[in-house]
């Protein structure tokens, strides 16, 4: 069977047209992203600025930072839909932690283990219970956030080791224009493009999302790759988590309600596949800019929120069916 | 192939980013400070879609067109991060003021923060954020505690003095929360033997109220008072209520904010629906528009300028609102009227 | 072989009913243990309410039931549920007349339903994102067509009664459940249209060459579950006795929620009716208890996300065990 | 090490049974270092069964396998890899969307330092392992691109790129050019030189007697005989691979032509078929050869209607089918049975009952809704008539064994009244005995006066089964040959003429 896959690909599929496909994938993307500047800088006169384009670079970091997770779980041929929730959860030990200790850097360690632990847990679950991940990740979606809920008692937790740095980290800019949000999202966007290019972890992730089954006659075990994937994916999106706490100042018990369609989308956007195997992280990187701005703008335009979903809706419904048509004739 | 195209696009974005750098100039300029009035002042929405918003919003246009200001309106639609976000937007389009509802009191610190360091003055609509310079609010658990005293005088006259409530709470937000307190507080001044015996999360929805109410009225069948930390909570329960073949002539219920026109017809139809403890959102607007005023020209102010609420009831509801079609319009000289407490009494 | 295989085959038989048997037995172990925690569980009137309520999710999820077996999803009728409800009140009102306003209201949830079916087989659009952007554009446009609540202006009793009022002892919500929930029973497991449903999920290629139009298929059964989140709507619209653009959030999720409970596989080729009332029956229980026990509301959605986990992990289980049995 | 025998690998009593069918039944089987040993057999004789245990695909059921005379447990894939055992499967085993390089480093890639992958040594020892087996091409092109042959040389690349003390290759030329199999000889005398012991499993004979030292004879999951190459002869190969006379293998009792019934005319596709034209009579089986990739699925696939076609016409009696409808072409009484009956024929989740019913679905139904006792007695005629064994109606298909699988899926057709059937390899992946069976069906299809058009890549069966030979080569028809003027050698000409 994964034999009469290969055949078939091979058969349907035109020599070159791969070239093509990434080609026009990315520059597709692109080229959608520039017009996208083009119409915002010509409506809005504030649109094209250091200081929105500075402001889009740190609003769009928390997505890319869990966009890069979620684009790996999604290569390895499992999805994450808890993530969303998982921002709430961890936002509590960072600042617990951070009040009792006056440390941020210790709170941002145990909140990222925390992160680490539900991951853990998702890829457990799915890998060894066999459960399947899109149910595994909505059963946490609502475990954890009622988690939150319990522990809270709904009442968010505030900074009180009044640490500039808990509040520069998502909301400091390097000569002003730069944010250090944007900084490290570049930074792990970059490592990550790495590993998935460079590193034996990122090639097996493709080869396990793309086939299984001829992964493991090549002795790579999948279940490993995936837990490993869930891991990471918890592990970013508690990164993002860390962001979006800064830039809130508090832990939040309604943190991250629906954010985790948000990257879904994004991610999708930028051509990686809900099947496995296909996609990168530039496309991902994209699809979260294109978004980003897309938001960005509509609200520059003072858009209203009843039309902003109406366009993003249609923009998405677009996105993926040029990338279909494109699948379709290379 | 792909190596050569991450580059390409790298190179693209980074041309992209520079040429904006290189534009800049265009919409740095600050705005020139204005004189006593601001030019452009731009509000920071919780909800917009949300009717009470709505209302807030015609007030506060209302005030702008008077002055002639032009008013900016951004929605962060629940979102908290999107506010922190909309704050930035506002600030890159050089407002004069800004308006912040917080879709999360602690999640705005942050804002307060932004907008000291770019010497934006701030406006907070709502709900108290720490280190924000003022608030115009109206005081919730006073709000509450009036719609309180009313209900128990109607259910002293006419329900036989005894009280047994179920509370329709938004436990998320800290001001729902204040309102059942405020309201229990006021209701026992009147009923001191009531009794508050179901206190459920309606989420602010209808339809979630409605399902939790009817639930919680299986467990309680005796209820007599039904209070919603909005209308949209008490109606719920009251819908609950009615599905429940429960005897209407035995129940009073006691909605909070008159956020839309819902309470008015429920009045109208003579059923339960008795009191509304009143918080005129075209009063909140109008009197942001003032504030920002005052801090454009760096008068003082108070950190939490209240404005007025009210108890309405079926025979005196129609002194404050009338209601034409569906298009309702506030009455200023009675709400103006009203008395305001000079802080609250809780926060 | 034959006499080696008689023996599986019984074992076989008694293993396919595990799925449903288990559920029951969930069901009525939580039923016990709450009841024990308060009488009032087991009353008439709160197993009514408990039906009533459930009657809206048990409705949508007959049809997320039909379109899951196909292989597709559909994350819009939250959405879809706020709108069509805010239509019906507001042609209701508009005509004086309680039908016209709730044909209009199905007529939107066909509407929608074509469309999610012809993005999803002409556009190609993978049905889960699609839909989760039908999603937003439905919660953007209700609120354009009507940004307040829609009240019952004419206060028509009519109108009132599709939610909340009783045939008997039944309510009529329950009633209109029961009737689909038998028809489309019969639809699903004697008809061709039901075969197809699950050959076409089971087995895309298969299924087209045994010649069944399985484009239009899914374009029918996108439909059908619209129609039904629709008449979800309209009695939900009812016993709110106002249409409110914010209705249904989350609907969706607690919806599927039941009918994966109810071990309908995200896979296609698999899934029972029975499943998918017991598992919504399940997951309103647990909320109903909770209140009933006056425990924290949280533990509503905490629970709910244990129990789903855990009901399709032993549902797989079973399979692998069925499969060991079998296959050695 | 044990060097007292020259075995490097032997294989003793070794049974596995899958549901319905024993396919390995206690074989022994011992390969020397620098040795390169045949298994021939036929299709279900266990060839591939023996194989997948030895790569940790498979568990055996009894038996034992000692590999340097040490006896060893082959729990997975990566058990065998480590100790050198390196297999090529028939059945491509590539990731479509990633590198020749990648998918040939897949096992362990080559670092820099030790993280990063070094591709520039990985593209350049790639290069050379494809030179070494005379394919030419980058090895940053992503598998999907390459023809099908292209992929075989990757793969067998692949065996010889790590550290292998014993090859196995499964059927590798199925798909391969002449000049290719020749580079393919030169590579695996290199391995012999380099004393790797080769299994080389075939139903080619004349490869058997060119390329290797012994051959070993499976037939029904037993082992027959080993030889030495050198003492034996094509015959005698033959009667212990087919124990009976081809002829009794496949009845082929009825060749009465009727009107023609299908008429392909001009038919190509965007990525395959160029212009094919033929028609098929009733009551005629007409069988089509090719290598694998030289277009026969495509055809099936494109005469249904599955894949869109670029132009041509298909009409079945005189009436033109739209082309690209599969719903269209079954309406009008077209049944294809595909190659893969998992991935395209069956609905596993259903029972052996609807799946025989799925296409004659409305037959039994009343008003939309099925007479579930119709239904039932019918499907058990069919069970009965063509013995499928399964424990009930209600049982899953998923459970039976190959061949009774693909019995539900002929009775799927002759339930359903039809002009024309397609076969796609019926008889792929089946025991010897239920292929004889099914070969009867195929026989019975044509006697009800259905036209019947077999692919098939096997010479003995397109031989013995069809009363007119098409052969396929690069998307075209490149021989014509009647029943009687047909030979394996005339066949395979044409079949390689224009091949990729």
């Amino acid at each position: 069977m994964a034999g009469t896959r290969a055949i078939h690909q091979a058969e349907k599929k035109p020599a070159g047209f791969f070239r093509r496909f990434v080609s026009v994938g990315e520059l597709g993307l692109l080229v959608m992203l520039a017009v996208l500047f083009v119409i915002f800088s010509v409506a809005s006169p504030y649109f094209f600025t250091v200081r929105n384009l500075s402001n889009i670079l740190g609003q769009i970091s928390m997505t890319l930072v869990a966009a890069v997770g979620l684009s790996m779980l999604l290569i390895s041929g499992e999805v994450d839909i808890s993530i969303g929730s998982l921002q709430a959860l961890v936002a509590l030990p960072l600042l617990v932690v951070m009040n009792a200790t006056g440390s941020f850097w210790l709170g941002a360690i145990v909140a990222l283990a925390a992160g680490a632990v539900v991951g853990v847990v998702n890829g457990l679950i799915v890998t060894r219970l066999k459960v399947n991940s899109l149910i595994t990740t909505l059963g946490m979606y609502y475990l954890l956030r009622g988690f939150v809920y319990l522990v809270t008692g709904k009442v968010p937790i505030s900074d009180q080791s009044g640490k500039d740095l808990f509040f520069l980290v998502g909301n400091g800019k390097l000569f002003g224009f730069l944010p250090y949000t944007a900084i490290l999202m570049f930074a792990i966007l970059l490592l990550f493009m790495w590993v998935l290019r460079s590193t034996t972890f990122g090639r097996r992730l493709y080869a396990v999302g793309g086939n299984p089954s001829v992964a493991r006659a090549m002795g790579i075990s999948p279940e490993r790759m995936k837990l490993t994937a869930f891991i990471l994916c918890s592990v970013l999106a508690s990164v993002s988590a860390l962001l979006l706490a800064s830039r809130l100042g508090s832990a939040v018990h309604t943190a991250g309600i629906g954010f985790e369609f948000q990257v879904v989308a994004a991610v999708v956007l930028g051509g990686v596949s809900l099947a496995g195997g296909i996609g990168n992280l530039l496309g991902a990187f994209l699809g979260v800019l294109i978004l980003g701005i897309i938001q960005n703008g509509l609200g520059m335009l003072e858009v209203n929120t009843m039309w902003q979903l109406v366009v993003t809706g249609s923009i998405i419904i677009l996105a993926v069916f040029l990338d279909e048509l494109k699948k379709r004739h290379g | 192939m792909k190596r050569k195209l991450t580059v390409l696009a790298v190179v693209l974005l980074a041309l992209l980013f520079t040429a904006s750098v290189a534009f800049a100039g265009g919409g740095e300029e600050k705005a020139a400070a204005a004189g006593r009035i601001p030019k452009r002042v731009g509000w920071i929405g919780n909800y917009m879609m949300h009717e009470w918003y709505q209302n807030v919003q015609k007030g506060m246009k209302a005030r702008a067109e008077e002055l002639g200001i032009e008013l900016v309106i951004l929605d962060s639609n629940q979102d908290m991060a999107r506010q922190v976000s909309l704050a930035e937007d506002l600030i890159a389009k050089n407002v004069d003021v800004i308006i912040l509802t917080p879709a999360q009191q602690e999640g705005a610190v942050p804002i307060v923060k932004k907008a000291k360091a770019e010497g934006v003055p701030l406006v907070i609509e709502a709900s108290a954020v720490e280190g924000m310079i003022t608030m115009v609010a109206i005081c919730d658990y006073d709000c509450g505690y009036k719609g309180g005293v009313e209900t128990g005088k109607y259910v002293k006259a006419s329900l036989g003095g005894k009280a047994r409530v179920l509370a329709v709470d938004l436990p998320m937000l800290r001001p729902c929360i204040l309102r059942v307190d405020g309201f229990m507080d006021g209701l026992k001044t009147i009923i001191p033997d009531a009794v508050l015996v179901h206190r459920i999360d309606g989420q602010g929805l209808k339809d979630q109220a409605l399902q939790v109410a009817t639930d919680a009225l299986t467990a309680d069948p005796n209820v007599n008072v039904i209070y919603g930390c909005n209308d949209d909570s008490a109606l719920g329960a009251l819908q609950a209520y009615r599905a429940a073949g429960l005897d209407e002539k035995k129940l009073v219920v006691c909605g909070t904010g008159g956020e839309g026109n819902a309470f008015i017809h429920a009045m109208q139809e003579g059923g339960p629906y008795k009191v509304e403890a009143a918080m005129f959102p075209e009063a909140v607007g109008y009197e942001c528009i003032n504030m920002a005023v005052k801090l454009h020209n760096g008068e003082s102010v108070p950190e939490h300028y209240v404005t007025p609420t009210f108890a309405l009831t079926t025979e005196n509801w129609n002194k404050y609102y009338s209601l034409s079609g569906e298009v309702r319009t506030i009455n200023w000289d009675a709400v103006n009227a009203i008395p305001r407490e000079p802080q609250c009494g809780k926060y | 072989m034959e006499a080696t295989a008689k023996p599986k085959q019984s074992l076989f038989g008694r293993l396919i009913l595990f799925n449903e048997i288990m559920l029951v037995g969930v069901l009525l172990i939580i039923s016990v243990l709450i009841s024990i925690g308060t009488p009032r569980f087991y009353s008439t009137t709160n197993i009514l309410n408990i039906l009533r309520d459930s009657s809206m999710a048990v409705i949508a999820g007959i049809g997320m039931t039909m379109l899951l077996i196909t292989g597709e999803v559909d994350l819009s009728i939250g959405s879809l549920v706020a709108f069509v409800g805010v239509v019906t009140m507001d042609i209701t009102n508009k005509t004086g007349s309680v039908l016209l306003g709730v044909l209009a209201g199905l007529g939107l949830g066909a509407a929608t339903g074509l469309i999610n079916g012809l993005v999803r087989t002409k556009l190609k659009v993978n049905s889960l994102i699609g839909t989760i952007a039908m999603m937003m554009i439905l919660r953007g446009s209700v609120y354009l067509y009507k940004i307040e609540a829609v009240q019952n202006y004419h206060g028509l009793n009519a109108f009132f009664q599709i939610g909340n009022g009783y045939v008997g002892f039944m309510p009529i919500p329950l009633l209109i459940m029961i009737v689909l929930y038998v028809i489309f029973l019969f639809v699903i497991n004697r008809s061709v249209l039901g075969r197809s449903l699950y050959a076409t999920g089971g087995n895309y290629t298969a299924a087209k060459i045994s010649g069944i139009n399985v484009d239009g298929l899914k374009i029918l059964t996108f439909v059908m579950n619209s129609i039904l989140a629709a008449v979800a709507g309209v009695i939900l619209v009812s016993r709110m006795n106002s249409g409110q653009p914010n209705a249904g959030q989350g609907f969706e999720l607690s919806v599927i929620a039941g009918v994966i409970l109810g071990g309908t596989s995200l896979g296609g080729g698999e899934g029972t009716l029975i499943g998918t009332l017991i598992g919504i029956l399940i997951l309103r229980v647990i909320n109903n208890g909770i209140i009933l026990l006056r425990w924290n509301q949280d533990l509503q959605i905490v629970i709910s996300g244990i129990v789903i986990i855990l009901a399709v992990y032993i549902d797989n289980r079973r399979k692998i065990a069925r499969s060991k049995i079998i296959t050695t | 090490m044990n060097e007292t025998n020259g075995y490097i690998l032997e294989v003793k009593k070794v049974s596995k049974e899958f549901p319905g069918v024993q396919a390995l039944d206690a074989v022994d089987l011992s390969l020397r270092r620098g040795e390169v040993q045949a298994l021939v057999g036929e299709n279900g004789a266990g060839k591939s069964t023996l194989i997948k245990i030895l790569a940790g695909v498979y568990r055996k059921d009894g038996g034992e396998v000692l590999f340097e005379g040490r006896p060893i447990e082959l729990h997975s894939s990566s058990d065998s890899l480590h100790l050198g055992i390196k297999v090529v499967f028939q059945e491509l085993a590539l990731i479509p969307y990633m590198s020749v390089a990648e998918n040939v480093f897949l096992e362990s890639f080559p670092l820099k330092g030790n993280r990063t992958i070094d591709w520039k040594t990985m593209n350049g020892e790639t290069g050379k392992i494809l030179r070494s087996v005379g394919l030419d091409l980058n090895p940053s092109t992503p598998i999907h691109n390459l023809t099908v042959s292209q992929q075989q040389m990757v793969e067998i690349g692949r065996a010889l790129s790590h550290e292998a003390r014993v090859v196995i290759m499964d059927e590798p030329t199925s798909a391969l050019t002449p000049n290719e199999i020749q580079s393919l000889f030169e590579a695996i005398r290199r391995l012999k030189a380099m004393g790797i012991g080769v299994l080389y499993v075939t139903h080619k004979l004349e490869e058997v007697f060119e390329l290797c030292d012994r051959v070993t004879v499976f037939r029904d999951g037993k082992l027959i005989s080993t030889r030495e190459v050198a003492e034996t002869n094509t015959d005698q190969v033959v009667t212990d691979m087919v124990g009976r006379s081809i002829t009794t293998l496949f009845p082929r009792t009825h060749s009465g032509k009727g009107e023609a019934v299908l008429e392909v005319r001009k038919l190509s596709t965007e990525k395959k078929l160029r212009e094919v034209s033929f028609e098929v009579c009733a009551g005629e089986v007409v069988g089509v050869f090719g290598l694998l990739g030289a277009g026969r699925t495509e055809l099936a696939k494109a005469i249904f209607g599955l894949d869109p076609a670029t132009g041509g016409e298909v009409s079945v009696r005189d009436q033109r089918l739209k082309l690209g409808s599969a719903v269209q072409s079954a309406r009008s009484g077209v049944g294809l049975l595909t190659e893969d009956r998992k991935e395209e024929g069956l609905v596993l989740q259903m029972s052996v009952t609807q799946n025989i019913t799925l296409p004659s679905l409305k037959e039994f139904a009343t008003m939309g809704f099925i007479r579930r006792r119709d239904e039932q007695e019918r499907s058990q005629e069919f069970v009965n008539r063509f013995s499928i064994k399964t424990p009930s109606l209600r049982h899953k298909v998923e459970y039976l064994s190959g061949g009774n699988q693909q019995k539900v899926l002929l009775a799927r057709w002759l339930m359903k009244k039809l002009q024309v059937i397609i076969l796609d390899e019926p008889t792929r992946g089946i025991d010897v005995g239920a292929k004889a069976e099914i070969h009867k069906l195929v026989d019975e299809l044509a006697r009800e006066g259905l036209a019947v058009l077999v692919m098939t890549s096997e010479m003995p069966e397109l031989l013995g089964v069809s009363d007119r030979i098409l052969v396929m080569s690069g998307g075209r028809i490149t021989g014509e040959f009647d029943k009687d003027e047909a030979t394996q050698e005339k066949v395979l000409a044409a079949a390689i003429v224009g091949g990729e």
